[in-house]
């Protein structure tokens, strides 16, 4: 299957590895990925946050660009672009004047023809149950699957049926034989977009996840966000620090456990790349101290 | 409505779903344009389509006809056939060279009064695009002679 | 040359604020044929109908219109008024100037012109209306009551009481409905079992009720006063007559693990069962889609243990006809789908269940035996969350409206908690607290302020699992939505009342309109609350919206009072609104060609072949002839007559082309 | 608080204008601060800023764009998912972010937050893609928090996901930016 590709900026720096095991996993899977050429960055949270038309302005020269090389369909792993991507695409076509004063800025034409996909739409495509069986390996681990807010909400963008319990990933988690647990956390949000100005909310939201997860005995976290990723791995020291816990349980890319199933190993899926060290012998192993009862009853 | 000119609109309403529809547009205070003039009927099933020549040859530029939706016609099936016997009237209205856009069909319940202000309102528009109709007078006498 | 009357009313502002009556009667002086044009204030005022009284005397006026509010509202009362002062009814008409112009109009020259037109268009239909006179027709003195809940209950003893005979039809194998399956009741707190048990057993052995349980209607044709009820008996596979419910069958019984409808999936019952202890009729019925006889055609236990050999597995479904003189609709309300709620977990989650579940973990006849224990392990919860308004008022999801009943129950629910567990800890998220009716706030207060329930003025954003523990996250609006997290060992969902399924489809069966949400709609919101849109039929209790208990029985007792009413006579007086083929003396110049398409068309088989003979017998022609009694006045006959020869009394051919005529000309 | 000295232009006009709904909309649920993650560090839980909004009073404008609020805003949409009403939260959020730097009197508290966007702004606008070193370097100047994040940069450089230099030398056109972002109203 040939596919269009928005790697987004942090396939570059801080997610190398997510783009290492996609990029390793996409010829066994038959995905022949095409980038789009010149591709700049979607304008993340900081453009929406204080420049709304920048915040239409950049992915609409994005997709202007993939319609420009003939793609009806366009991946994009980063779950951030995606969300971005995807949420100016259903503004730009919910109105015409601001659709054109946009193709006025960016000095292209923009159709909106291009489809945006998020990763785990392509991979339940190419990794079906009958594909997995022909996996040298299989992935035998307890794992919880984080789909965090940007690949679920809002429902308007991003399609998702289920967006208080998704569950794309975990089956795609079954089909390379791994067990994915119920868990609490699946959408709660890491809170990525303060992770550099506000550390300690960050700290406490991430330390959440990561309770829940090693609560339940996870010997992993599956993600497909790198905003995610960096929170909850680049972050582990502050994340301890704030909630004075110690978390062994390593963060893995979807596609870096993919990768694991057929049989790739750690060094073509950035592995190395991980501050907390993937090793999935051992249970993660930390104590949570009981809960009180009505928290903020104060 | 950039067009100027006024329309005159007739709707034919059966009593007991449109009719009181149009009731709970008033009893809800809903606005709408003030072209329509309702004539009511006990059931679509009575409406006889000449009814519609007639309004057309006294001038009329368009018209409503309206009643329960299918199944919930209180005469079981009365809206059904005036359903049916539309398909062929329309054909020979067309025939007459009457410009079909002047006609509305619609289903308006009882529990729906902002739909009929809508329909109202959507008529109105579209017939003031249209201009005063003409067709009859011009073209459906002298083919009907 | 016809005299007619004019009379434009005010309604007070509501027309006179954007309508100019004076002008508007000014105006219809001028129309040739009114000979009398005068507004006021109110024309349904006693003064104001002795205007109409005083000019129909004075000007001895042949047509009146009174142009007012919708026809739908007065028109009785002023075709009464002219009927006292000796002028046909029928040659009164109304103008709707409120529902139809003042009221959706602004004040304006076009507004008024709009008013002069609807009246002259009225003047010109009275112009041409002829005496008509009301038509009798026959009464059969049998209420059929669709549906066998507290209300249908309570109409159908009223009515039986009364003289008259009921014949109630329930779907389900018992009657008693949702209220049969309630704990206790508010504001009184008295078991809901003992009050509604004595009224059921009532129904069963009252001479005048016949009871139709497992049946449904099929279909309901005829009119007010001569309807027939098709009613389809589903085979219970019982010979009802001999079965004396002791219950052997049930024991026998080896598929034990269907979940019980009555306990809300909370307790199991066999194949064959009855629904319930104190069940009417106290008859087992089997369910087919669960009994190995009609799966696999094996096992036939029940059988051969019933001491009475009342089982008839080879038993089929049963339609039976009644002639029925009027309807009550009591087919009451269920509660909304369970798949509504996928942030407090419903169905995730064993230990989040609907209030309805909750009821029955509280009833001494429910699968705890009243004791408070959670589905999931059979604990005692010691914290509990009960979130209210759970579907209701959520237009996002659809369902916009106060289900009215769920504060209340809520209340009880955390009454009858903290009085069961008493170390235990009762909290209630709650928006508004509704609690409108005789002892109702005092109650609520209780729980608040006796039993010590913590009421959280907030709504839940989401319900999770961690560690055997229900996380309730939610916010306290009155401490600056600060943030609150609950960890509970069972949560209660205040579960939205909706229209029951198939709401829908008995309406069309019925004819009576409903509403958006499937509810049956009610003639008019304020003074016709009980009746509907079709002549004949009635509503009661929560079919109509969700009502509390005295709330139903109430409005229950009200429809009763119809149908008693309707029943004191022998015939009714009918519309003479009805078809007629012309039939000028002699005979033979009747238009009518005998095509018959009218007969087809007509959905009340009101048409009749007559032969028209000469002297000698001899038959000269066959033609249509409607019979009045039948025919409800669609009219569907006119439009399809070729030969012009049927017309529809007060909506005449030369009625309507002088209404449209006049309209633009 | 006197319901006396409205604004001529309100601000809850401006939002219905840029959502489409007016903020009365909102019943006040508390749903929405239910389930905000980032609720616990705002001066105003998210359904206290929508009751502001309703009461169309000048001193509760200043408290909302004063508000540290609108910048803890994380945009996960958890609110707007289980609104009840489908009131558009984040959205209200950018606008009123974009109101409170128009009319300059953003919190104390969110000025390293705007710093981090401006910074990372600047970096796209000169580097076309996000650079970690030019943005932390830009955001560090901004706000003088130079020991910041001190170890992790050396990390990072060592697991290969800190690029020295930019991968990419493309201006974006000054056309993208802001001044030319205020012509753009907002879609209903």
């Amino acid at each position: 299957m040939k596919i269009g590709l928005y790697p987004g900026c942090s396939f570059e720096g801080s997610a190398r590895e997510y783009a290492e095991s996609l990029r390793a996993i996409a010829p066994p899977l038959g995905m022949e990925l095409e980038e789009v050429e010149g591709w700049s960055c979607c304008g993340a949270s900081s453009a929406h946050a204080i420049d709304h038309g920048l915040s239409l302005a950049l992915p609409a020269s994005i997709l202007a660009q993939a319609e420009r090389q003939k793609m009806d369909e366009m991946v994009v792993p980063c779950a951030a672009c995606f969300n971005r991507l995807a949420s100016a695409k259903s503004d730009l076509a919910a109105n015409a004047r601001v659709r054109q004063q946009v193709a006025d800025m960016i000095g292209m034409s923009y159709a909106g023809t291009t489809i945006v996909r998020n990763i785990l739409e392509v991979l339940d495509r190419v990794l079906t149950p009958e594909v997995s069986k022909t996996f040298p390996n299989t992935f035998p681990h307890k794992v919880v699957c984080y789909y965090g807010c940007l690949l679920v909400r809002p429902k308007s963008v991003t399609r998702e049926g289920r967006i208080e319990d998704p569950v794309q990933m975990d089956e795609l988690m079954n089909r390379i034989g791994a067990k994915p647990l119920d868990w609490g956390m699946k959408t709660e949000c890491c809170g990525a977009s303060l992770s550099v100005t506000r550390t300690d909310v960050v700290g406490r939201l991430s330390g959440n996840i990561l309770e829940d997860a090693a609560g339940r005995g996870a010997e992993a976290i599956i993600v497909a966000c790198p905003m995610c990723h960096s929170n909850l791995d680049m972050r582990r020291k502050d994340i301890e620090r704030t909630t004075g816990k110690k978390f062994s349980i390593p963060i893995l890319y979807v596609t870096q456990a993919i990768g694991l199933a057929l049989g790739l190993d750690h060094k073509q899926l950035g592995m190395q790349r991980h501050f907390v060290p993937v090793d999935l012998k051992g249970k993660s192993k930390i104590q949570i101290k009981p809960q009180t009862g009505v928290k903020a009853a104060v | 409505m950039e067009n100027s000119f006024e329309p005159k609109i007739v709707a034919f309403v059966c009593n007991w779903c449109t009719y009181a529809g149009a009731d709970l547009t008033g009893t809800s205070r809903t606005k709408y344009a003030t072209n329509v003039r309702i004539v009511r009927f006990p059931c679509t099933g009575r409406i006889d389509y000449n009814l519609l020549l007639k309004a057309f040859e006294q001038g009329a530029d368009g018209v409503i006809v309206s009643g329960c939706h299918p199944n919930d016609c209180h005469y079981t099936s009365g809206n059904f056939h005036a359903r049916r016997r539309w398909i062929v009237f329309r054909q020979m209205m067309e025939y007459m060279g009457i410009d079909m856009r002047r006609v509305k069909f619609s289903w308006v319940s009882a529990a729906e009064g902002a739909k009929w202000a809508e329909i109202v309102n959507e008529t109105v528009q579209e017939i003031c695009d249209l201009d005063p109709s003409k067709e009859f007078s011009e073209t459906a006498i002298q083919k009907v002679a | 040359m016809s005299r007619v009357g004019v009379f434009i009313c005010h309604c007070g502002e509501n027309i006179g604020a954007t309508v100019d009556c004076r002008k508007v009667a000014e105006t219809c002086a001028a129309i040739p044929g009114v000979s009398y044009s005068v507004d006021y204030k109110y024309m349904c005022s006693d003064p104001g109908q002795n205007l109409i009284r005083e000019a129909i005397k004075q000007k001895n006026l042949t047509g009146v219109v009174v142009a007012a509010c919708s026809p739908r509202m007065h028109e009785p009362t002023f075709r009464k008024t002219c009927a006292a002062e000796g002028l046909n009814p029928y040659m009164c008409e109304m103008a709707n100037l409120r529902e139809h112009c003042s009221w959706v109009h602004t004040k304006s020259d076009a507004t008024t012109e709009k008013a002069i037109d609807l009246v002259s268009m009225m003047v010109e239909k009275v112009k041409r209306n002829k005496p008509l006179y009301s038509i009798k027709v026959p009464v059969t003195k049998t209420a059929l009551v669709i549906g066998g809940g507290i209300a249908g209950i309570q109409a159908a003893l009223d009515i039986a009481n009364a003289g008259q005979k009921v014949v109630i039809v329930e779907r389900e194998p018992s009657i008693g409905g949702h209220m049969s399956q309630l704990s206790e009741t508010f504001p009184t707190l008295d078991c809901s079992q003992c009050i509604l048990t004595p009224r059921m057993v009532e129904v069963a052995q009252h001479p005048n009720i016949t009871l139709y349980t497992y049946s449904e209607v099929e279909s309901l044709t005829g009119f007010i006063g001569n309807f027939t009820a098709r009613i389809r008996k589903k085979a219970r596979g019982i010979d009802e007559k001999a079965c004396t419910g002791c219950g052997d069958c049930s024991t026998a019984c080896p598929f034990k693990k269907n979940p019980s409808e009555f306990n809300m999936g909370l307790g199991m019952r066999s194949a064959i069962y009855i629904p319930f202890p104190q069940a009417v009729p106290n008859k087992p019925v089997i369910d087919r889609a669960q009994c190995s006889y009609y799966l696999r055609g094996k096992c036939q236990f029940c059988v051969t243990k019933c001491p009475a050999n009342a089982i008839q597995l080879d038993q089929e479904d049963e339609l039976i006809d009644i002639p029925v003189g009027s309807v009550v609709v009591s087919t009451g309300f269920n509660i909304v789908d369970t798949s509504f709620f996928p942030e407090y977990g419903y169905g995730k989650y064993k230990d989040v269940v609907t209030g309805l579940q909750f009821e029955r973990l509280l009833s001494a006849s429910g699968p705890t035996l009243g004791e408070v224990k959670r589905p999931s392990d059979g604990k005692v919860p010691k914290k509990i969350v009960f979130i209210a308004c759970a579907g209701s008022r959520d237009p996002a999801k659809g369902i916009e409206y106060c289900s009215k009943i769920c504060c209340m129950y809520t209340a009880k629910h955390a009454m009858l908690y903290r009085h069961e567990v008493h170390d235990g800890d009762a909290y209630v998220f709650y928006m508004d607290i509704r609690a409108g009716g005789k002892g109702y706030d005092e109650f609520v207060r209780r729980a608040i302020e006796e039993d010590n329930v913590n009421y959280i003025r907030g709504r839940v954003s989401r319900v999770y699992e961690r560690g055997g523990k229900l996380i309730v996250r939610g916010a306290d609006t009155l401490l600056g939505a600060q943030q609150v997290e609950i960890e509970a060992d069972m949560v209660v969902l205040a579960t939205a009342g909706v229209a029951n399924a198939g709401a829908e489809e008995l309406a069309q069966k019925l004819h009576v309109s409903y509403d958006s949400h499937h509810f049956f709609a009610e003639a008019h919101p304020k003074l016709r609350p009980v009746e509907t849109n079709t002549a004949g039929i009635f509503l009661a209790g929560a079919c109509q919206s969700p009502k509390d208990i005295p709330d139903s029985v109430s409005q229950a007792s009200a429809a009763a009072s119809k149908v008693v009413g309707m029943f004191s006579g022998d015939e009714l007086t009918r519309e003479p609104v009805v078809a007629v083929v012309n039939r000028s003396a002699p005979p033979a110049f009747s238009t009518c060609v005998g095509c018959f398409m009218c007969q087809s068309a007509c959905p009340f088989h009101a048409i009749e072949r007559e032969e028209i003979k000469t002297r000698d017998g001899k038959i000269i022609k066959t033609v249509a002839k409607v019979n009045p009694g039948l025919c409800q006045g669609c009219g569907t006959c006119v439009a399809f007559c070729r030969s012009d020869s049927i017309d529809l009394q007060g909506y005449s051919n030369e009625q309507v082309y002088a209404e449209v005529m006049e309209l633009m000309s | 608080m006197s319901i006396a000295n409205h604004v001529d232009v309100t601000l809850a006009e401006t939002v219905q204008d840029e959502i489409g709904m007016s903020v009365n909309h909102c019943y006040q649920c508390g749903k929405c601060s239910a389930g905000c993650p980032a609720a616990n560090e705002m001066d105003f839980a998210p359904s206290i800023i929508m009751r502001l909004l309703q009461t169309r009073e000048a001193a509760s404008e200043m408290k909302i764009l004063g508000s540290y609020t609108i910048w803890l805003c994380l945009a996960c949409h958890t609110c707007d998912a289980r609104c009840p009403m489908d009131v558009d939260l984040p959205r209200i959020m950018d606008i009123l972010r974009a109101e409170s730097l128009r009319r300059k009197v953003v919190h104390r508290g969110a000025r390293d937050i705007i710093a981090f966007h401006k910074s990372f702004l600047h970096t796209i606008r000169h580097f076309g893609r996000m650079w970690e070193v030019g943005l932390v370097a830009g955001y560090k100047l901004r706000t003088r928090h130079f020991w910041q994040d001190i170890v992790l940069a050396p990390l990072m450089l060592k697991k290969g996901k800190l690029a020295l230099l930019p991968s990419y030398h493309k201006k974006l056109s000054s056309r993208f930016f802001s001044n030319a972002g205020r012509e753009v109203e907002q879609p209903k």
